[in-house]
């Protein structure tokens, strides 16, 4: 490991927290005033121009404010819990390949941090890490509200961790690599016909969607923190820069969630014009990750608009007895899918465009 | 005396370093997962010691293993843990008095033995020759481990297959009969079954304004 | 390079504390998670001697007793919400009776 | 090797119509049901017919010269050298089979979508028709002797589910009964077969059919025709067993007994499953492992001898019974009496071509009455019929062709292929004695007589003889004694007459009697050819020559079967006339058939004959009232509750006193436990230190 490499990973690294950090301030910012239009309301308006400024105000409130720590909480716990939520979130930006490659200068910069043979998983790893913020804020404010937030909580993480691993496993079965880079490379080509939600995992993508929604506990699974019910779940007891932070993992999670599924299921980078021979091209690609995660983003505000909140039994039986066995239905399906076309070579009756040939 | 301990850093490469740094926090864990009287701070240690150990896999070039271990220990195991310690609502571990004191006398001397064994039985063998694989990483890529596990090792995960089914039904069974204990021990099987009694006339609504 | 005493060591070390901790504690669940560090010590000596022989071999071991964990933890836990229940407490020396 | 992934297509597509029919089939309608059936069953003729064609175009292969298309599925078994893979593999001899029974099976699966209408379980019967297809292509494709085996043992299966069909009715020979017996008695031929499969692996050292027929082929010379040669655990002894094996599958002695009674089943399984297909399986393995029969000819003697009494018992039975499927089904074990005799005197070829002939006039006769039992109302005794001319002119027409051909008139199917097995009987040189031969044609000419006969006799009474459907004659037999297709309420009413089927049922028909009449054509024997200036008319054989062994007229006794491929000059004469002798024969039995029962039809038998010899009784009496009674008073009473039960209990009192005083160890401290573990481990660690110190 060069000095150069050392310093350009450094670099990477302090840019993307950058981006992403803002990305979530401006975050919230874009879903008040999304549900506000939605709502027939006006929404945040008044600090800067149509209210731009407001992120940077509530980031200023929230580190001023008095950071209160109740009496009765298991203090160690208590501290470490905000900051074991918002870590792992923000580790996954270290797999995630927002571009190609891109010449600087003479060099050769790929536009993500680090990519290895096993990125998908990494990026699960940390993602089922984000669980323990939560559980531990809950247990260890000693409130039965947060209580009965991380409990809902970490039930429902390990429900629907299980049905989001499963409907991505189709994908991994076309694509036959973890690596999250080969995964968008082998979905470039014909103009898009070769994003895995239409080349055949529509379903796998509406279950990776779903169950992506629970996980990041947005509504209509927003039970952990379902403010009326519960006064606010986990984080009832937290303030100041502590409330902050789980603000923070949780819309860096939504992020997260919607790169993913621009790269497993929306080809990433890949967009017209993007793997063309020139030298602006890796940054359009950048751009089309851009907005197909906007996009997503977009749609996330939408159903929180939208969608009322499910009942607890309801979500567990949604989990287990319905997305759970659609997701073994789909990777059965992929894997004869898969079997036939190796076995038979069915892929030589079809036209390019379906077989990928 | 000081140069050999100069020599000894000036020879060690960032791998000794990384390696020392998860040895230390895996040491410090698992001691902290011993020592803390609350089981939800050993839980939690004990995810630093999975995390460490998982960074020793990546050592080791073990990628996928690595990713594994976080996934299905971080992620689920202990999950499952801390989540049994909250719905129990478990504090500290009671300070009553150690009924059996005795056996520490047993079992403090075997452990000191079996760890004396063991570090005696690597002092002396001849493993501090062995010479890293050349293969090694390629041992440990997920196409690999899925040939040797679907095929070589076909039964051993067929099997390991049917203990997770057996487990969920053990685990099934547990939480089913919890209920039927609990009647048994507050005696009503034994009892005749009681008349329905007759529903009661429902009180006047109140008007709630 | 690291020569592979350093791992299984590291194994020996953690494994020791397990065992001690299984016997020292008195808390179910502690004891539990003291059977994990036992097992991940062994997790560990496994992909030692899987990388430094270059055989997949010991990580397929790895695997297994990954398994064999997730059973144990399912099962076990669910003895321990039933003692709890019926004995409203986790202490071992208290559930010395075999019917619960 | 040919590779083709056809093969798989041909099992597959009726397994699929058996798992979505056994799946979803209960919410379809009628005709979903019965198109997804045929459809499945019509798409593996079709890919037969392909493989077929293509098979026709592969280049001969080996020193054998023997085409083969490949198809491996998967490895299946593999135990240290023992390999079974489920691969299937075509050759002349499965191409002809596989194309005859998707064929015969397609129409039967037609004309059964009209019998069955109506009929409960509608669903599962087709569910349970393609799965028996499946089946029969496993036990005609594998290309070992497992893969066989598991089609073999699926179409028992089958057939005890569908013997078995309306299990609703209760009774001592009822449906249910008669499934179970097909399974039992299946089941003492199955044992045989599983023994000489471990047999051939232990002696040829695998259980492909090529490797088995190489290795009898490299046994040096026959084994001596003697009784002893059985005992020695070679040829003879494999041969035999599979023979056993055979008969049980095939209904010959002794083990014939549940065919007639799995006339039971719908009338469609009875033409399908035991008249066509399933009951020609152990004519087929013995034509597969002909190389293994030719090195034992003790064991073709055997053959040869339950082949000709098996044809002429059956047939003598067959005179006599009344209900119209029970002749059908003793006509049946009688043919394939004939099939074995073939094979038994070394004419596989011949054999193999009587299988295919016999498949498409048998299930002609089967459907034929299945039309005319449907017509009459599910009545099946042919005492109550007569003069159903007139009122079924298509199933009269069409069954008048299968009686001609099972009969042997001259130029219809049967008159061939039955025409060739007498006459190698005749010439066979496969046994020391020539006169065994000659024996052998004395019984099948006398048997091809009693076919004419009793065949004739049903034309008679079914359509030519006058009205008796309003007789009160024939009643007192009961009604346990006949089989009837599950309708509380059968024959006719007053006034009701007889109707013609739907064309669904009748285009079948149609079809097979055209293939019964003209199916012969493709084995004209010979002699006849050269009458007619073709040489070498005789396809069929040709055809099948490399796959099967030759002995008899054709070579030398165990010859090889490249030295018998080679052209053999016919006596001309002698197989001429042996020819007008068969159709002497033939016509004989047809006019021997009218004289006797156009003016009586009603003509009674000798009882023996009408009680099937008495041979159920007989095995009541020697076999299973024995075996019962040993069962009883020594298994149960002074093994089972004596012995097992009184050790079982010994070692649970023992344990349980032991357990008494081991349990004061058990102190229900969990960490105790722990500690004496540590310790175990702690002394184990330190024993091996100490050893490795010694050391």
């Amino acid at each position: 490991m060069t000095l150069e490499m050392f310093l350009i990973t450094a670099v990477k690294i302090g840019l993307v927290l950058f981006i992403i950090l803002t990305a979530v301030a401006y975050l919230t910012y874009m879903e008040r005033r999304v549900l506000a239009f939605i709502q027939v309301r006006l929404g945040p308006n008044r600090v800067g121009p149509f209210g731009l400024l407001q992120p940077l105000a509530d980031g200023i409130k929230f580190i001023f404010k008095e950071d209160v720590i109740p009496n009765d909480v298991t203090r160690f716990i208590y501290i470490l819990a905000p900051i074991t939520a918002l870590i792992p979130a923000l580790m996954t930006f270290a797999v995630i390949p927002f571009g190609d490659r891109l010449e600087i200068f003479g060099k050769d910069i790929s536009l993500y941090v680090t990519g290895f043979n096993v990125s998908l998983l990494f990026v699960f790893a940390m993602t089922s890490l984000g669980v323990y913020g939560i559980v531990l804020a809950g247990w260890s404010s000693n409130s039965k509200y947060s209580l009965f937030g991380g409990l809902r909580s970490s039930a429902q993480m390990i429900s629907y961790e299980l049905a989001l691993s499963l409907s991505i496993v189709g994908v991994l079965i076309q694509v036959g690599s973890l690596d999250l880079v080969k995964i968008v490379e082998a979905q470039s080509g014909w103009y898009g016909m070769q994003w895995n939600v239409w080349a055949f995992q529509p379903l796998g993508f509406l279950l990776f969607f779903i169950a992506v929604l629970a996980e990041t506990n947005r509504v209509p699974f927003d039970l952990p923190e379902a403010e009326t019910e519960l006064v606010g779940g986990f984080h009832t007891e937290y303030s100041s820069l502590k409330f902050a932070m789980f603000f923070m993992a949780e819309y860096a999670a939504m992020i997260t969630a919607s790169s993913m599924a621009t790269v497993l299921f929306f080809g990433g980078w890949n967009g017209p014009g993007a793997s063309a021979d020139t030298w602006w091209a890796p940054l359009l690609g950048l751009l089309y990750f851009a907005i197909k995660v906007f996009a997503f983003l977009f749609v996330y505000i939408w159903i929180r608009g939208t969608l009322p909140r499910f009942r607890y039994d309801q979500l567990m039986d949604f989990g287990w007895k319905l997305l759970l066995p659609l997701a073994i239905f789909n990777i059965v399906f992929t894997a004869t899918w898969k079997f036939l076309f190796h076995y038979y070579d069915l892929a030589q009756y079809l036209p390019g465009w379906m077989s990928g040939k | 005396m000081f140069d050999a301990i100069t020599n000894y850093f000036s020879n060690l490469t960032p791998e000794h370093y990384f390696f020392f740094l998860f040895a230390i926090v895996a040491i410090a864990s698992a001691l902290e997962v011993v020592m803390q009287r609350s089981p939800l701070y050993s839980a939690v240690a004990l995810i630093f010691t999975m995390a460490a150990l998982a960074a020793n896999f990546v050592l080791l070039k073990a990628q996928f293993l690595a990713a594994i271990q976080i996934i299905v220990y971080a992620g689920a195991i202990i999950v499952l843990f801390v989540f049994v310690i909250m719905l129990l609502n478990v504090r500290a571990e009671e300070s009553r008095l150690d009924r059996f004191t005795a056996l520490r006398w047993i079992a403090a001397p075997s452990a000191i033995v079996l760890f004396a064994g063991a570090f005696a039985a690597i002092r002396f063998s001849n493993l501090d020759t062995l010479a890293p694989s050349p293969t090694a990483a390629a041992a440990g890529t997920t196409e690999r481990i899925a040939e040797v596990m679907f095929t070589k090792y076909l039964l051993p995960f067929e099997a390991a297959s049917v203990l997770i089914m057996m487990a969920i039904v053990g685990a099934l069974v547990l939480a089913a009969r919890a209920k039927e204990y609990d009647a048994e021990l507050s005696g009503i099987e034994n009892q005749e079954v009681p008349p329905k009694p007759e529903p009661e006339a429902q009180p006047e609504e109140v008007e709630v304004s | 390079m690291l020569p592979i005493t350093n791992f299984i060591l590291l194994s020996a070390v953690i494994f020791t504390i397990g065992a001690v901790g299984v016997f020292f504690k008195r808390n179910i669940i502690t004891i539990l998670l003291c059977i994990e560090l036992m097992l991940n010590a062994a997790n560990l000596a496994f992909v030692a001697f899987a990388s430094y022989f270059g055989d997949t071999t010991g990580q397929l071991f790895v695997f297994i007793v990954m398994t064999v964990a997730a059973a144990e933890a399912a099962v076990g836990l669910g003895l321990v919400i039933a003692i709890f229940r019926n004995r409203e407490t986790l202490n071992v020396d208290e559930a010395n009776i075999l019917k619960l | 090797m040919n590779t083709t992934t056809l093969l798989g297509g041909i099992i597959f597509a009726p397994l699929i119509g058996a798992l979505v029919l056994g799946l979803f089939g209960k919410r379809m309608n009628e005709r979903t049901v019965g198109l997804i059936a045929s459809a499945t069953v019509g798409v593996s003729f079709v890919l037969a017919i392909i493989a077929f064609t293509t098979l026709l175009g592969v280049a001969p292969e080996g020193a054998e010269g023997i085409r083969r298309l490949h198809n491996p599925l998967f490895p299946w078994i593999e135990v240290g050298s023992f390999k079974a893979p489920f691969d299937l593999v075509l050759d002349p001899l499965s191409a002809l089979y596989v194309v005859f029974v998707t064929g015969v099976g397609f129409l039967i699966h037609i004309f059964a979508t009209g019998y069955m209408h109506g009929e409960g379980g509608y669903y599962r019967f087709f569910c349970y028709m393609n799965l028996f297809m499946f089946n029969m292509l496993v036990l005609i494709l594998g290309s070992n002797m497992l893969v066989m085996f598991v089609g073999w043992e699926g179409v028992g299966l089958c057939s005890y589910l569908l013997i078995g069909f309306y299990f609703q009715q209760q009774g001592p020979a009822f449906p249910n009964q008669s499934a179970k017996k097909a399974f039992i008695v299946n089941r003492i031929g199955d044992v045989a077969f599983a023994i000489a499969i471990m047999l051939v692996f232990m002696k040829a050292g695998s259980i492909e059919f090529a490797a088995v027929n190489e290795w009898a082929r490299s046994l040096t010379a026959a084994e001596p025709m003697t009784v002893a040669a059985f005992g020695l655990g070679g040829a003879s002894t494999i041969a035999l067993l599979m023979f056993i094996g055979a008969t049980g599958k095939s209904a010959q002695i002794p083990l014939f007994v549940w065919l007639p009674d799995a006339m039971a089943g719908p009338t469609p399984v009875s033409a399908l499953i035991h008249a066509a297909t399933m009951v020609t399986a152990g004519v087929y393995m013995v034509a597969r492992t002909s190389e293994v029969f030719v090195k034992a000819p003790s064991a073709m003697f055997v053959v040869a001898t339950i082949g000709a009494l098996t044809a002429l018992g059956a047939a003598t039975i067959g005179l006599a019974q009344w209900d119209i499927k029970k002749v059908l089904a003793y006509s049946t074990v009688s043919q394939l009496g004939y099939m074995f005799l073939a094979c038994g005197v070394g004419a596989f070829g011949a054999g193999v071509f009587h299988v295919v002939t016999h498949a498409f006039f048998k299930a002609l006769l089967f459907l034929g009455s299945g039309s005319v039992i449907l017509g009459m109302h599910h009545e099946q005794d042919m005492r109550k019929m007569g003069g159903l001319r007139k009122f079924m002119p298509i199933t009269h027409a069409t069954m008048a062709v299968g009686w001609l051909a099972i009969c042997g008139f001259p130029l219809l199917s049967g008159f061939f292929s039955k025409d060739e097995i007498l006459y190698q009987t005749f010439t066979t040189n496969a046994f020391a004695n020539p006169v065994f031969g000659k024996i052998f044609w004395g019984i099948g000419a006398l048997t091809a007589i009693l076919t004419a006969v009793y065949m004739t006799r049903l034309m008679v009474l079914t359509f030519w003889t006058k009205e008796r459907w309003h007789d009160d004659h024939g009643h007192d037999h009961g009604h346990a004694d006949h089989a009837d297709d599950g309708h509380g309420h059968h024959g006719l009413a007053k006034g009701e007459t007889p109707h013609e089927s739907p064309w669904s049922m009748t285009l079948p028909l149609i079809v097979l009697a055209i293939a019964a009449a003209v199916g012969g054509y493709v084995g004209v024997p010979n002699g006849l050819g050269h009458l007619v200036g073709i040489e070498n008319s005789n396809m069929v054989e040709h055809f099948l020559e490399p796959s099967v062994a030759h002995v008899g007229s054709h070579g030398a006794v165990a010859g090889h079967g490249v030295e018998a491929a080679a052209p053999v000059a016919h006596d001309a004469t002698l197989e001429l006339g042996l020819t007008a002798f068969s159709i002497l024969l033939a016509l004989g039995g047809i006019g021997v058939g009218f004289w006797i029962f156009r003016k009586n039809p009603l003509l009674k038998l000798p009882k023996i004959l009408e009680d099937k010899w008495r041979v159920d009784e007989l095995y009541e009496a020697t076999i299973i009232h024995p075996i019962r009674k040993l069962s009883e008073s020594i298994l149960w009473k002074a093994v089972d509750v004596r012995s097992i039960d009184g050790l079982v209990n010994a070692v649970a009192d023992g344990i349980r006193g032991l357990g008494g005083t081991m349990r004061y160890l058990q102190s229900g401290l969990t960490r105790s436990y722990v500690a004496v573990i540590l310790l175990g481990a702690a002394c184990l660690v330190g024993y091996f230190l100490v050893q490795g110190y010694v050391k």
